[in-house]
């Protein structure tokens, strides 16, 4: 497991010229960029860019034939997902993936799991360090329960909650990870304004409270605009601007891309 | 709607709970109940329904001719297990207290047998297996509550080892000679094989063994096998599907068929009429006739077909059903012996047993009991329940089994220290000590 | 009206995770263990009680080993049976294995036996648990016939197994445990049931622990679960273990408690089928399912073979069996339509009626 | 030198065996083929449909002492008969449920089949004769069994016909889009209900041709049932969905337990057949998880 502090202002990850196809379709060419610590990164492009991808290889799902991804200061080779979350990557998914046979406090408390290291015979007798140990995550469990807003869905498997909800528990099964840099992928897709708005103001304390690395997928370009520290603008898999918002908003190519480029 | 979903819940836990509720009703009258396990379905049904229905119609015959064994009214109780061990102990469980508890089990199945030895002992109910079951059973002082009558599989095997031995002009003539043993890879199958093993060490012929997969459908891989290997003789440990199937590949190997010889739980009609043609000359070993030429079939077919009931007329006078046959008399046999020593019309179990160690079925009482003919002639004692019977050889010519052989004995000089063997490493691991018989 | 949480409330997070948070519960799981082990011995039949009570408790601890693997972790597999076998073979094999200390023969404990069983079985069920790391669903229960066959086959082939005893049939020794014998069908059932309550209570712990929400995850969507840091490989052998120690233990007991002797077919296909129906019969994922399901598959075809006869309607043993088969079957089928997630899931409906009684809303 | 010709000719006639008896699981495994790729359904209920067709056959004959071919159209009649109940009795009722609901549901049906038939028909054995052929002839010292290479031949026959159905009629047709999309099949109106009757049907005539070829080599009776564990290994080898898949898959089965059994079984004490058929299968998905003709399955989050 890496050990490596990085400062914050520090760049946490960077991707430095990676490709990746799934046999002859090319989803991301060539594209280089980085993340530095206590920021909010944004990536945006229209559908079919290569965003989920770049996601894909920074957390390990996918691995690119072509480049490298340096995190904390280690240049990896082909990685697991789960050596991934364990160096404190989470993420969440464009469309919900949660535990849907389970409560939203077990789904979170999934979230916990690397933190928790009773073996399998201890938890069979539930007495002592077991118990003592999940109560202890539940507490941190319901202190994210608390900061989202959704007490009242507790105890509810999450297949019966509405879409909105879903997207509330799997950010925080996220958070429940701790994780030093949180991919979000499209957290407002499907929601409306006010939702919209509660999930803003949740990324942007998440960020504030936890000092927590953010790097998200957005359509909303108004969202994006809003609460990003950087934004990078994928188009046909390549990388087409990069900067502050007002730069990108700006850029010729990313309004070409947006508004003229026949999508 | 859910409601609903209650209801049926409940209704659920009210049927699950309804075993509660068995129980056995009392009769008054002098009885001798005789519950019989049978499989009248699944996939050995073919050969459990005669041996099903001859049981059963052998009691019915009895009831209506003599009224009952010595006043006594028979009542016998099937109990369905499908040929599946955990049923069969239930049903065992469920019978074994009706009627003022059961006198005697006859499972056919050799599962069932294994699972029931350890609790007729404690219940102190005989258990008759007539022809398959623990070959070691037959040492009375180790199982004082197992009859493995007439011939144990070991003691079957030598006997079909002499018949082989006679065809070729003498046991020395066999020395070379190649066997096939054709087998069913689940215990019953492998039986036969420690004592073949003896046999070819002692007398210097090849064995080679084909174990079938159970339940034998498919045996051309083996069949292959024995064409490349073209053995002199095929012997078959056989039982259900296998043995049609067996039948039919030997004669698509084109091995001479009279050369191809089943144990006895291989020779029935069930098993040669649906492989046609493939199967005229097949032979098998047998410890009982076949046919209806014997007063006790004639009497089943006077007393209970003619009075329009009966189990299944087109089995009686096949070979298995007549090989119930022949069980039951035995046990009618030991009734009447147990009634006769202890005065009572209704024995118990306790005294049932002591009718089976002493039964001596000679010509005389064959004939009394109308079997003349149609089974073998023992003599059981306490540390011997098997009686020294012996095997005949039948051959199906098409339309019947017929015998071709002479009352063959088997070779006791291997068998009996064989099982004297067993039984010892049996009570050892089961931690009991052996009954006295002095 | 007598099934009412209200006013009970938790005042910490272990009240609020107890098995059994609510009081009706406990009270409830109180008696059925009263009468369990009190009741059932003193008021029953032996038959009732050799012949029901005790397969079925060894059948509902299979079917919770199964659960574990396939309600809880989503792994079919239609290699209980085979797992099962191991056990019984295994501990066969430890009760007969005795060594020389001090001059004087020491067997292994009955109990250290039956676990180390599990043991076994265990681990051969983490052979077998590895190609679920890349086939899944149908393709994975049918792959896990490859190992109920090749188990069978390797019992029956290997006279080692059974001691060399000639037809493979193993016979279990008495059962003692510090010198007491187990003996009655009473005692045997008190034996099995201690094992099964334990284990039961053991296996609600586990999954309501870190490992089985892990399992759950994996089930759910097993790439989100690989994504946010469980490890496919660690979290489904894991299962295959625990649920694969779960049946060789119900395996043993069934050789050892049940049966006496026991053969390798008597863990064949059919008997990891029976098990596999128990578990969707009753409900996937929930632990009292496995026992409902245990005692739907177990007892409902008794049940149906005694009907006939009690009511006095003469119709002959075949077509008893024969009938059994198809309400049986005609009875699954209208379980699927009116529940399709299981007898548990109609239990919990049912409580949650209860709760409001006798008013609806 | 003699001896390696007779080597070499054994090992053909273990080969072309082997392929004979693949081609007869084929058979059985073609049924659950076509359930499965129409309705997603893994119909467990195969093997008890096999058992049940025949019986039915077998029983007619008896019963009526018709000629079998009436026999046979009444048999497949009594099939369309069970694939109407199953379609308004059970999957009808179950539309939407997840897979294993629906595999649940076909146990059900076994059970339900089992007891049927045997409550119509009997448990005992029954002699299965339509008047194929038995025994075996000679080809250069090769036995070949007769009734196999009929079955064999049949097998090719109705994949054959299968796949002219599926592709030249109207019908096959709309199978073919239920297959690939519910929604659409729906959509351009076909009747989800008929499909299901139609696909079962089928499958029961399937089940009925391989109720023949078994019964008449076995005999009918409840042991035929058993038969739908043979052809598990063949799916997986196939892959579900594929009907050329079931053959092929069948062939490779057919051939390699043979092979396996006299080649391998000598040297570990025999009887290998049974796991070696899933080993194979087992080994082989560790490759290709989706069998021979599935089709690869990308994951995406």
């Amino acid at each position: 497991m890496v050990e490596n502090t990085v400062k914050p202002g520090e760049i946490l990850l960077s991707v430095e010229d990676i490709s990746l196809s799934f046999g002859a379709v090319r989803a991301i060419s060539e594209v280089s960029f980085d993340i530095k610590k206590g920021e909010v990164r944004a990536i945006i492009g229209p559908n079919g860019a290569g965003k989920t991808s770049m996601l894909n290889c920074i957390n390990g799902f996918y691995h690119p034939q072509q480049g490298t991804i340096t995190y904390k200061g280690i240049t990896r080779s082909a990685m697991k997902p789960y050596e991934a979350a364990a160096q404190g990557i989470a993420r969440t998914f464009q469309n919900v993936a949660l535990f849907k046979g389970m409560s939203t406090l077990d789904n979170i408390m999934t979230g916990r799991n690397l933190k928790m290291k009773s073996g399998i015979l201890a938890s069979t007798l539930w007495w002592g360090k077991a118990q003592k140990e999940e109560m202890e995550h539940r507490r941190f469990v319901e202190d994210i329960i608390d900061f989202l807003e959704i007490e009242a869905i507790r105890k509810t498997p999450v297949g019966r909650l509405p879409y909105g909800l879903q997207k509330r528990v799997e950010l925080g099964r996220a958070l429940a990870a701790e994780p030093e840099l949180l991919l979000l992928d499209e957290p407002m897709a499907g929601m409306n304004l006010e939702e919209k708005q509660d999930m803003c103001r949740f990324i942007l304390d998440v960020n504030d409270e936890f000092g927590t690395t953010i790097c998200l997928i957005e359509h909303d370009m108004g969202v994006v605009m809003d609460i990003s520290d950087r934004v990078m603008v994928l188009d046909y898999g390549g990388k087409i601007g990069d900067g502050v918002p007002d730069e990108v908003r700006n850029d010729q190519n990313v309004i070409d891309a947006y508004l003229g480029g026949g999508h | 709607m859910s409601l609903r979903k209650f209801v049926l819940g409940a209704l659920g836990v009210a049927v699950l709970a309804a075993p509660f509720a068995v129980s056995a009703p009392a009769l008054a009258e002098e009885s001798l109940y005789l519950p019989k396990l049978v499989y009248r379905t699944g996939p050995f049904a073919p050969g459990g329904i005669p041996t099903a229905n001859g049981a059963v119609d052998y009691w019915a015959m009895i009831n209506e001719r003599d009224g009952g064994v010595g006043g006594a009214k028979v009542i016998v109780e099937e109990c369905e297990f499908g040929y599946n061990t955990d049923r069969g102990v239930e049903c065992y469980e469920r019978t074994k207290k009706k009627h003022g508890g059961a006198l005697v089990y006859q499972p056919y199945s050799t599962g069932v047998t294994y699972a029931l030895a350890d609790r007729t002992r404690k219940d102190k109910i005989p258990l008759l297996t007539m022809g398959y079951g623990r070959s070691d059973a037959g040492i009375g002082s180790a199982f004082p509550y197992v009859f493995p009558m007439a011939l144990n599989y070991w003691g079957q095997s030598t006997g079909i080892m002499k018949y082989m031995a006679s065809q070729e002009g003498g046991i020395e003539k066999m020395k070379g000679k190649t066997i096939a043993l054709v087998y069913l890879d689940i215990a019953y199958g492998k039986e036969s094989l420690p004592i073949f093993r003896t046999m070819s060490e002692k007398f210097d012929f090849k064995l080679k063994e084909y174990p079938v997969t159970f339940p034998g459908i498919e045996q051309k891989a083996t069949w292959l096998q024995i064409r490349r290997a073209k053995p002199d003789y095929i012997v078959m440990w056989g039982w259900g599907v296998m043995n049609q199937s067996a039948i039919k590949e030997a004669a698509n190997i084109r091995f001479p068929i009279d050369h191809f010889i089943g144990n006895w739980w291989s020779g029935a009609e069930q098993d040669t009429v649906p492989a046609g043609k493939a199967a005229i000359g097949y032979k098998s070993a047998t410890f009982s006739a076949a046919g209806t030429d014997f007063p006790v079939i004639q009497d089943i077919l006077t007393h209970v077909y003619g009075k329009g009931k009966g189990k299944g007329k087109e089995n009686v006078g096949q070979v298995l059903y007549n090989r119930a046959v022949v069980t039951q008399v035995f046990i009618h046999h030991a009734i009447l012996n147990a009634q006769k020593e202890f005065g009572v019309k209704s024995v118990s179990s306790e005294q049932l047993r002591w009718g089976l160690e002493n039964v001596n079925m000679t010509d005389a009482t064959a004939a009394s009991l109308g079997m003349k003919g149609l089974g073998p002639n023992l003599k059981i004692s306490c540390n011997d329940h098997i009686g020294g019977g012996g095997v005949f050889i039948q051959q199906w010519d098409g339309k019947k089994w017929n015998i071709v052989s002479e009352y063959i004995k088997p070779m006791n000089d291997l068998v009996i220290p064989a099982m004297e063997k067993s039984a010892a490493k049996y009570l050892k691991e089961k931690g009991v000590s052996a009954v006295s018989c002095s | 009206m007598f099934y009412r949480e209200a006013g009970q409330f938790k005042s910490s997070y272990k009240e609020d995770q107890a098995v059994f948070p609510i009081l009706q519960d406990r009270v409830g799981v109180g008696l059925m263990l009263l009468v369990a082990f009190i009741g059932i011995p003193l008021l029953t039949s032996e038959y009732f009680i050799s012949a029901i009570m005790t397969p079925f408790l060894i059948l509902a601890l299979a079917a919770i080993g199964l659960n574990i693997l396939t309600g809880y972790a989503g792994q079919i597999s239609l290699g209980t049976g085979g797992f099962m076998a191991v056990g019984a073979f295994a501990a066969y094999k430890f009760a007969t294995f005795s060594i020389a200390i001090g001059g004087a023969e020491t067997t292994i404990p009955l109990v250290v036996t039956i676990l180390l069983a599990g043991v076994v079985a265990a681990l051969v069920g983490v052979m077998f648990g590895i190609p679920s790391l890349r086939i899944k669903g149908f393709y994975l229960a049918v792959a896990t016939l490859a190992a109920q066959f090749f188990i069978e086959w390797v019992l029956v082939k290997f006279g080692w197994f059974t001691n060399y005893s000639p037809s493979g049939i193993i016979t279990a020794p008495p059962l003692e445990v510090m010198g007491y014998l187990f003996d009655s069908p009473g005692e045997k059932y008190i034996f099995t049931l201690s094992f099964v309550a334990v284990m039961a209570l053991a296996a609600k712990n586990l999954v309501r622990s870190h490992i089985g929400r892990g399992w759950m995850a994996i089930r759910d969507m097993d790439i989100a679960a690989e994504i946010i840091g469980f490890r496919p490989l660690h979290t489904k052998l894991s299962a295959f273990a625990v649920s694969s120690f779960f049946c060789g233990v119900a395996g043993a007991l069934w050789a050892f408690v049940h049966l006496g002797t026991v053969e390798p077919e008597a863990f064949g296909i059919n008997r990891s089928f029976a098990i596999l129906f128990m578990v969707i019969i009753g409900g996937m994922g929930s632990i009292i399912g496995s026992f409902i399901g245990a005692a739907f598959i177990t007892l409902l075809p008794i049940f149906l073979s005694n009907v006939p006869p009690m009511i006095g309607w003469d119709i002959g043993v075949d077509m008893i069996s024969h009938m059994e088969f198809m309400i049986f079957g005609a009875l699954i089928i209208f379980f699927l339509i009116v529940e399709p997630h299981g007898l548990a899931r109609l239990w919990s409906i049912g409580k949650e009626k209860l709760r409001s009684w006798p008013f609806p809303y | 030198m003699e001896d390696i010709i007779f080597e070499l000719q054994f090992f053909l006639e273990v080969l072309i065996s082997g392929l004979l008896t693949g081609s007869l699981y084929s058979l059985v495994a073609l049924g659950f083929v076509l359930i499965f790729k129409a309705s997603g359904v893994f119909n467990f209920a195969q093997g008890a449909m096999m058992l049940f067709a025949a019986l039915s056959l077998v029983g007619f004959q008896e019963l009526l002492g018709v000629h079998w071919t009436v026999a046979f159209v009444m048999a497949i009649a009594v099939m369309v008969l069970l694939a109407w109940c199953v379609e308004k009795f059970v999957l009808g009722k179950l539309v939407n449920q997840e897979p294993i609901i629906l595999f649940m549901a076909t146990i059900g049906i076994t059970f339900f089949l089992d007891g049927f038939g045997q409550t119509l028909w009997g448990s005992d054995i029954k002699v299965m004769d339509v008047g194929l052929p038995t025994g075996s002839f000679d080809m250069g010292g090769i036995f070949i069994d007769k009734l196999e290479l009929v079955a064999g031949f049949t097998a090719g026959a109705l994949v054959l016909a299968l796949a002219l159905f599926f592709n030249k009629t109207k019908i096959g047709r709309a199978l073919r889009a239920v297959a690939d999309d519910h929604q659409a099949a729906l959509s351009v109106g076909i009747s989800l209900r008929t499909i299901w009757i139609i696909v079962w049907s089928v499958a029961g005539l399937v089940g009925l041709v391989a109720g023949i070829m078994w019964g008449s080599k076995l005999g009918v009776q409840f042991s035929l049932t058993l038969l739908a564990l043979k052809a598990l290994p063949v799916l997986i080898l196939g892959g579900f969905t594929s009907i050329p898949g079931a053959i092929v898959g069948g062939l490779i089965i057919g051939s390699g337990e043979k092979l396996a059994e006299i080649y391998i079984g000598p040297f570990v004490g025999g009887a290998i057949e049974n796991w070696f058929a899933y080993m194979l299968a087992m080994v082989f998905l560790l490759f290709r998880p989706q069998g021979l003709f599935g089709e690869k399955i990308i994951e995406r989050v």
